[in-house]
């Protein structure tokens, strides 16, 4: 399977072990994964103009398209702005038109074939659980973990498709074959309080705290996090005290199956978690 | 809040017990805009008054109408005296009681079908009577105006305005209260005593405590209205009363910014009058018997948007709020149309009719209420010898922020930042925070009425938005009762009353969106709370 | 002369580089945290020698590069300093002896090769349109190297036609006197090394021996056959007439001191022109980037030094991540390319047009910090770290970014009637127009649903105003602007839960990040029109 | 080109609303692959509570102290009501398997007992009910002597203990009120934020020890119904042992948090049971092509094609989209099957809101055979597979008779049932 690897703006700069965990993860899994020139993905410009929002995703997914390649994204906000993109590019004419001409100028174009897939709804949907659990040779030990399943990718449920809004069971599933166990806790589907961290910090940290707390008294040792997003805000340098104090350590999806699935942990970043070299098998 | 203009309210000289007898100069019956109106003139020119309405302010056509300052140009082909006067009074009001008063303009706009021969000959008959009127090309008046008809074919540009009544009248008899006025909210007159073809005292009984006692006063004014034959009556004195309905719909945004009249021969469904964030279409004409309990039905709903569609396509298919209706007093000159009587008003000297000191102002529009109270003052002074001139003409309105509520949107005209925080939205749908409630009830309970939702939904805009009190009646009671304002079940019968009110406003416009958020009110209010199971 | 000139240009050039690394002392100074970075040795050996980041960013660029930086280098090394080096170096070494000549007219035929590579590939456009001024930018430079080999490679060719020379030659190296020899070594180089001589010569199979005869004994320990200085001979060869009226007027003797001063020229240009990012890209790229964790801490520091180094190549703007909002805004100063430059601007001259700091400081916030730029420059300039301490810079110039501008504006201004007239016009593009439309928020049943599952509502305290709903009931009380305003617009999270639950489907959150576009829109064409006032002021 | 998802499944039910969440619950519970979609949203309107006949006839105006009598009368004069078409036992069982079902999603509910229940509301009234959380269940001691403290919050709109006394003060003499301020929350307080606070045991010792002071002779304490959100019944618990007194919870106006813990009991278990739920989809005019029905599900983004053998329609009324009402005509919004209204619009509403018969609109609605099958103006079943059930049933008007969830549990039990009993036998 060959697949355009869309890392986002964030993973090089903030969270390289995410990026190279991914793309171990990916290679034991069999996927090519092509790199191509893409830009962002537009999430951020939607605070300022909504054209140029959906251009940027647009402008990735002619990329993608010229490949003839669906696109796939370890980023939760990149998911849900490509998917908000390509939305918007069906149902509204007037937007589709203007798309399609500046697309022209740089000899590009779409046709709205392009899939858009986040890690998750790709391992869950096109390679399956029970797949992966074949593949499963190290069992990790049974720590305590919560999800923290990313707003973009699950919300507008009609715009993104990707599981149960209220009540999403996905990742929960694919964590469980690891030999994790995840616990119920009431936060799962709240905000991580990123997209305010540059404004408005204070309250940015109020929310992380508050997703800590409720975490702690689930009696989880770790937080699980698939979104580059939300695992910056986790693992903030200026934040960190906040993880330490709570005794909770925010864990990356694909360094924990990474490991399960026996890839070399030198693979799956410089930053891991100590348990993942204690498998049990 | 900070408020600015706040006025020192003396306190009311009058403490109503038992039988004591209270004397004034003069007493007015009828808390509507012309009652309040005249409260002011009077106690410009220095006389004492007292002010009695067996409701609350506006209870009658004063509430119930478009609050359209005409330009005066509705009334030049049938009714050229009405159409003057409407035109000088507008512009006194414009200038003295601006903060009630929104210019809109106003377009006379006629579409496929109309008469020819009326459209021809209104530019000449404004120019006639000297109100000022310029021709709009349709298509030009259709990008002033978008949701106007594309079968639009003539428009005339007017000075028509949107004036809130409400406000007026607050303001009109705050203002007079802080020249020594006294109001009494909730006292029906009783009985008038009357020696020598003179009135000498009029009983009244409070409604609320159920007291009643004397009032004597040297001159009384019935500015009651449409019940203005039934208070004659008591002073046995007999007025061919007619009573009119018109029905009015409001909905739920602004749908144009001027106010539009259709041009042709006044008659039902032919005018929209912006009001705030809302616009109002209106009305109808159906003769009734009694004034009381009047509400607009289904048919008639039907009709006005059936009518007003023709003019403006966006009616049928936009959301309306609430319906309400008023009635128009008129004394009968013996014809049979509603629509030929003459809206002038009709000021009647009782000396004829063997009572001296009673007079009676009725019919009349809110664009005139003004003059209509300065000709009965000017009665009233004659009767005092006091040879004060009117002065409502030159002083302006001063504005008060307890009348401030009355409007739409208010608070978010101000700087809200800092106060929202510890000051909750009550009313949600039209943003009244808990603090302008306490402001209406502290001026509620300095004029001697009691604080219950009713009276505040008639100083303020809760109860008015879309959810049409389902909502904000239970917050508002609920703090009412925190504040202790009220201290015994009443309250429940207050909401059911409160409710009731509202529900007679919406029940016949109830279809799409207003019906889920009406279902939504019945399921709160009947389904978790059983207040239809509460016995009074 | 020559001592003379030599002197005062190295005597300038060394104050322009003292007065060069005094304003960069200077600037650097100014208040901000230094971060001890450690060097990176490993890059600034590669990416001086070998531009090996430039390699990476793009071929082209970089064989050109590297033409004019080998040829030049030799010539520097061998050719202008061959007293002190090639004379020491090589017991036998003549300029005028192969290799030395064939490598000097190679190594010039590289440089000159390599500026008309430049030249070249100037002339057309890359993907980032580059504005005219930046396409002429170190045209200087270019022009000078291309004078001095020009007139390097045209003193070779006067000296080879030159007769005077030849004669003085004769005079010095040989005792030959006017005779038949002379004419016959004449024949000689006039056939084998392309002299012209005045008279004409006749030419003899048995002359031309001899004069091979002669040459061997006295010229050939000197004077390797012409053919190596390919381009030099070629000039010769193909010069004609005029080659006599050169030769008259003693071309070879002025062309020598031309020669030279525009090479000393070149060296007093070196720290005011491009030249000089020969020296800043190794200093730029001997630093450590900034990372993330240096961010965290708030302790960045990037010497204005490395900026300097930018030579405008545009290469970052290839790969700007915020390029398409480029293409729809059109501000420039969304490129790297263009911010770096009025950064700088700002940096050195202390004074840029309010206009152009605005556009910076909006430019710069789309930013998404993903780091492309820094990877790619061939300068080794950590942009990035740039990008991230700018906005601080600005805010205390006055510039602050959106939110604070918001949160700081009185609302008096913000309502602005002339804002509130034309809410409409002025925002990038198409939107969803949701705010404009009634039907989008009408429906709303006031449940507060929203307002109870929005976690900024939950947690903020007295951090917000508005809820949700009352966002919604601002918009049905015709109130735009003023909900446009609000803290919650631009506290919203974007997380969608209101919409979601909304039992009227109300796109709360979609509406209420239009309204954070109106929001940041309505402050861009505030401080536009704030901005152009002072600008008229200055 | 949207993407293009066919999912294939035994039952489709389309709505999200309490009827619709017993009826997936049930599929579920029977094993049927299950669809649904909808707005669950609509369950922040619920109170939590669950009726099953308040009030009958609706003229006495009196609370029916036993349904049964009421049933039974109802059953004689109003055929076409859902009640009607069903026995007592069969409603009885729908509401067992209710509560065992949200008893595993780890909701209680105490079963029904002889008679109504009466609960205290936060607008000082009672409401007669059948089945209400165990949160709730301690106002049963309340007594017309008992010494209640009710507290309340300030900021928390539309609660008042002081109303709730002054109200109850004739019967209730020995009322004692309290208003608490929520430390750090100034102004607004919102149900669910509060709510939230509750599971936070630091603010439950504060909350205990604001209170205590106040406890003397105190027997039994009122709060608003804001007591926790997924562990309601241990915060709760909990405060009940710091205080040491009885509490139960106060019912309010919404957004009603007894109801979001519905919501969240219902969507965790559900999803636990692999019923795929397509949040706030719009569906297409469905076809049925014989055997199966084919449902076009709108979702914006992508275009999912559900096919299933049997749909159950559990849309609501006016509030959940199930019926909309244009100026004259009530029409069902995803079949347009017909709907039994009054003749003409100024017959839908009373002028009095309170008119003791209710509105005539409110008993408009989808009519119905025996197992809640659609049917036409004839009597003929329109759908072999199709059920309605819920609110949207005609001849209900559940808001004054106070049968709600009765007849929404029972339809929806009756209605999957027959559909599993059919697909069983192979009928």
């Amino acid at each position: 399977m060959k697949l355009a690897y869309f890392p986002g703006c964030k993973i090089n700069f903030y969270l390289k072990d995410y990026d190279t965990s991914f793309k171990s993860l990916m290679e034991k899994l069999g996927v090519d994964l092509v790199q191509l020139p893409f830009n962002c993905c537009g999430y951020p410009a939607r605070s300022t103009s909504f054209e140029v929002s959906v251009f940027s995703s647009i402008r990735n997914f002619a990329l993608a398209r010229k490949y003839d390649l669906d696109i796939i994204t370890p980023c939760k906000c990149c998911f849900g702005q490509l998917k908000y993109a390509s939305y918007q590019w069906h149902e509204n004419k007037e937007l589709k038109q203007k798309m399609d001409c500046l697309l022209a100028d740089e000899n590009l174009f779409w046709d709205g074939k392009t899939k858009i897939k986040h890690l998750l709804s790709f391992l869950y949907d096109d390679i399956g659980v029970l797949e992966i659990k074949k593949k499963i040779n190290h069992k990790l030990p049974e720590k305590k973990i919560v999800t923290q399943y990313g707003c973009h990718a699950l919300r507008p449920f009609t715009i993104t498709g990707f599981d149960n809004p209220h009540a999403p069971q996905i990742f929960e599933e694919l964590i469980n074959i690891t030999g994790f166990k995840t616990v119920e806790w009431s936060k799962s589907t709240e905000c991580c309080g990123n997209p305010i961290y540059e404004t408005n910090k204070n309250l940015s940290l109020k929310i992380l705290n508050s997703k800590l707390n409720a975490a702690l008294e689930s009696g989880a040792d770790h937080i699980c996090t698939a979104c580059t997003h939300c695992q910056i805000q986790y693992t903030d340098l200026s934040f960190q005290n906040e993880c330490q104090k709570h005794h909770i350590t925010p864990v990356l999806f694909t360094q924990i199956l990474g490991a399960a699935l026996g890839i070399k942990k030198e693979k799956l970043g410089e930053d891991r978690l100590p348990i993942f070299d204690l498998r049990v098998s | 809040m900070n408020f600015k203009n706040q006025h020192p309210v003396k306190t009311p000289f009058l403490v109503a017990t038992g039988d004591d007898i209270v004397e004034t100069d003069v007493l007015i019956i009828g808390g509507g805009v012309t009652g309040t109106g005249i409260a002011r003139d009077l106690t410009l020119r220095g006389l004492n008054v007292i002010l009695i309405e067996k409701s609350d302010l506006n209870a009658g056509a004063s509430g119930g109408n478009h609050g359209l300052l005409h330009s005066g140009a509705r009334y030049v082909c049938s009714d050229p005296e009405a159409a003057v006067e409407c035109s000088t009074e507008s512009e006194i009001l414009k200038k003295n009681v601006g903060h009630c008063i929104e210019e809109t303009g106003g377009l006379f706009v006629a579409v496929k079908g109309d008469k020819e021969n009326y459209i021809a000959d209104f530019p000449d008959m404004c120019k006639k009577y000297g109100i000022p009127s310029e021709k709009i090309d349709p298509k030009e008046a259709r990008e002033m105006e978008p949701s106007l008809s594309d079968e639009t074919i003539a428009v005339y540009k007017v000075n028509d305005a949107s004036i809130n009544p409400f406000k007026l009248s607050i303001e009109n008899i705050n203002d007079a209260v802080s020249r020594g006025a006294c109001y009494l909210s909730h006292t029906r007159i009783e009985a008038f005593k009357i020696e020598n073809k003179a009135i000498v005292y009029a009983r009244v009984r409070n409604q609320i405590s159920g007291k009643t006692h004397k009032i004597k006063a040297k001159t009384y004014v019935n500015a009651t209205g449409a019940w203005a034959g039934s208070i004659a009556a008591m002073a046995g004195i007999h007025i061919n009363m007619v009573f009119s309905k018109g029905s009015l719909l409001v909905t739920s945004k602004r749908i144009t910014k001027r106010a539009i009249n259709r041009l042709r021969k006044p008659t039902d469904g032919d005018i929209l009058v912006p009001g705030g964030v809302v616009s109002i279409l209106g009305t109808t004409s159906v003769r009734i018997k009694s004034p009381d309990n009047i509400y607009p039905t289904v048919k008639e709903v039907d009709y006005i948007i059936s009518e007003g569609e023709k003019m403006i396509p966006e009616l049928k298919t936009c959301r309306y709020i609430r319906a309400y209706a008023g009635v128009r007093p008129l004394v009968s000159m013996g014809k049979d149309n509603d629509r030929d009587v003459s809206r002038g008003f009709t000021l009647l000297d009782h000396e004829k009719d063997q009572v001296n000191n009673l007079i009676t102002i009725t019919g009349g529009k809110l664009s005139t209420y003004r003059l209509m109270a300065e000709k009965t003052s000017d009665i009233v002074c004659k009767k005092h010898q006091v040879s004060v001139e009117c002065r409502t003409k030159m002083i302006p309105l001063p504005s008060t922020h307890s009348g401030e509520w009355s409007e739409p949107g208010v608070l978010v005209n101000d700087p809200f930042k800092p106060d929202t925080l510890e000051d909750p939205f009550l009313c949600e749908c039209e943003m009244v925070p808990a603090s302008a409630i306490n402001t209406v009830i502290d001026s509620i309970k300095k004029n001697g009425g009691k604080p219950d939702l009713s009276s505040i939904a008639l100083r303020t805009r809760i109860g008015k938005g879309p959810c049409q009190g389902a909502f904000c009646s239970m917050r508002i009671l609920s703090h009412l009762y925190a504040r202790g304002e009220i201290m015994d079940q009443t309250g429940i019968n207050d909401l059911k009353y409160f409710l009731n009110e509202r529900w007679k406003g919406e029940q016949s416009l109830l279809w799409g969106q207003a019906l889920v958020q009406s279902s939504l009110k019945e399921m709160i209010h009947c389904g978790l709370f059983g207040l239809e199971l509460v016995k009074k | 002369m020559f001592q003379i000139t030599l002197y005062t240009s190295l005597i300038l050039s060394t104050a322009g580089l003292l007065f060069q690394v005094y304003r960069f002392q200077k600037k650097g100074a100014s208040g901000v945290p230094k971060l001890k970075l450690s060097l990176n040795l490993k890059l600034v050996l590669f990416n001086t020698i070998f531009q090996s980041k430039l390699f990476r960013a793009s071929k082209t660029r970089w064989a050109v590069h590297f033409l004019v930086l080998s040829g030049f280098s030799y010539l520097v090394f061998f050719h202008a300093l061959d007293e002190l080096t090639a004379f020491n170096l090589f017991q036998y070494y003549q300029p005028t002896l192969d290799p030395f000549q064939f490598l000097r007219n190679f190594a010039g035929f590289l440089v000159l090769a390599g500026c008309i590579g430049f030249l070249f590939r100037r002339s057309f456009n890359t993907r980032i349109k580059p504005d005219n001024k930046l396409k002429y930018k170190g045209i200087f430079s270019i022009i000078l190297i291309l004078l001095v080999i020009g007139s390097g490679f045209m003193l070779e060719t006067v000296k080879i036609i030159s007769e005077p020379a030849f004669l003085e030659m004769v005079e010095d190296y040989s005792d030959l006197d006017e005779g038949t020899d002379l004419d016959h070594l004449k024949i000689y180089w006039e056939k084998n090394y392309h002299v012209v001589f005045k008279e004409t010569l006749l030419i003899t199979e048995d002359a031309l021996e001899q004069g091979r005869r002669l040459n061997n004994d006295y010229c050939l320990d000197c004077h390797s056959k012409i053919n190596s200085a390919f381009v030099s001979k070629a000039f010769a060869t193909h010069l004609g007439k005029p080659a006599n009226f050169l030769n008259h007027y003693r071309a070879d003797n002025w062309l020598y001191p031309i020669h030279y001063l525009l090479s000393f020229l070149m060296l007093i240009s070196l720290p005011f022109s491009r030249f000089f990012h020969m020296l800043l890209i190794p200093f730029a790229s001997a630093q450590h980037k900034v990372t993330n964790k240096h961010f965290q801490k708030e302790a960045v520091f990037i010497h204005p030094a490395t900026f300097a180094a930018c030579t405008n190549c545009g290469i970052c703007s290839e790969v700007c991540s915020v390029y398409p909002n480029f293409l729809i805004t059109g501000n420039k100063q969304i490129l790297p390319h263009s911010k770096i430059e009025s950064a700088r601007k700002m940096i050195f001259t202390g004074h840029l047009n309010p206009e152009a700091l605005n556009q910076l400081q909006l430019g710069n916030d789309e930013c998404t910090m993903c780091n492309n730029c820094t990877n790619i420059c061939p300068s080794g300039i950590d942009l990035q770290g740039l990008w991230k301490t700018l906005p601080k810079t600005l805010h205390k110039m006055g510039y602050p970014d959106n939110y604070t501008f918001v949160k700081d504006k009185a609302l008096q201004d913000w309502g602005n009637k002339e804002l509130e007239k034309d809410r409409a016009a002025g925002t990038y593009g198409l939107t969803q127009n949701l705010t404009g439309r009634v039907y989008s928020f009408e429906n709303c049943v006031q449940c507060t649903i929203c307002t109870n599952v929005c976690p900024v509502v939950a947690y903020s305290g007295n951090d917000n105003d508005m809820t949700p709903q009352q966002i919604m009931n601002l918009l049905r009380l015709g109130k735009k602007q003023t909900a446009a305003e609000t803290r919650m617009v631009w506290n919203c999270l974007t997380c969608y839960l209101c919409q979601e639950h909304c039992p009227s489907e109300i796109k709360v959150a979609d509406i209420i990040i239009e309204l954070r576009n109106i929001s940041n829109q309505t402050a861009e064409r505030l401080k536009i029109m704030t901005t152009a006032d002072k600008a008229n002021t200055l | 080109m949207k993407d293009k998802k066919y999912i294939t499944c035994d039952i489709t039910v389309i709505g999200a609303g309490f009827a619709g969440m017993v009826a997936a619950a049930r599929a579920s519970a029977l094993g049927l692959k299950t669809v649904q979609t909808g707005n669950s949203s609509h369950l922040y309107f619920a109170s939590g509570l669950f009726d099953f006949l308040g009030v009958y006839p609706l003229h006495s105006r009196t609370v029916l102290q036993d349904p049964l009598t009421g049933l039974s009368l109802l059953q004689k004069e109003m055929p076409g009501h859902p009640y009607s078409k069903t026995s007592l036992e069969a409603i009885l069982k729908s509401f067992d398997f209710l509560t065992r079902f949200l008893q595993s999603a780890g909701l209680n509910y105490i079963k029904p007992e002889k008679g109504n229940r009466s609960v205290l509301t936060s607008a000082g009234t009672f409401k007669p009910t059948c089945m209400i959380p165990e949160t709730i269940s301690k106002s049963r001691l309340l007594k017309n002597d008992t010494n209640l403290l009710l507290v309340d919050f300030k900021g928390l709109k539309g609660f008042c203990a002081r109303q709730i006394a002054d109200i109850l003060k004739k019967n209730y003499p020995n009322i004692l009120t309290l208003s608490v301020e929520v430390p750090g929350k100034n102004g607004d307080l919102n149900p669910t934020h509060l709510a939230t606070l509750f599971e936070d045991s630091s603010f439950l010792k504060e909350l205990a020890t604001q209170i205590s002071p106040f406890l003397d002779k105190v027997e039994l304490m009122g709060i608003p119904a804001v007591c926790g959100v997924n562990k309601s019944l241990e915060a709760l618990t909990r405060l009940e042992k710091m205080t040491g007194l009885d509490i139960f919870e106060i019912p309010m106006m919404p957004p009603s948090i007894p109801g979001l813990r519905l919501k969240n009991a219902f969507e965790k278990k559900l999803a636990k049971n692999k019923v795929h739920f397509l949040s706030q989809a719009k569906i297409k005019p469905p076809r049925f092509n014989g055997s199966e029905f084919v449902l076009d599900v709108m979702n914006q983004n992508m275009e999912t094609q559900i096919r299933s053998r049997g749909g159950i329609l559990a849309t609501g009324r006016f509030p959940g989209g199930g019926l909309h009402a244009q100026r004259g005509r009530i029409q069902e919004t995803v079949f347009n099957l017909p709907v039994y209204q009054p003749d003409e619009r100024s017959l839908w509403h009373h002028l009095d809101f309170f008119e003791k018969q209710g509105h005539l609109i409110n008993t408009a609605g989808v009519e119905t055979d025996s197992v809640f099958r659609p049917v036409d103006t004839h009597g003929a079943i329109i759908y072999e597979n199709l059920y309605a059930i819920g609110t949207i049933l005609a001849h209900n008007d559940w808001v004054r008779l106070k049968s709600g969830s009765g007849v929404s549990a029972l339809s929806a039990f009756t209605a999957v049932n027959d559909f599993y009993k059919k697909s069983t036998t192979g009928h």
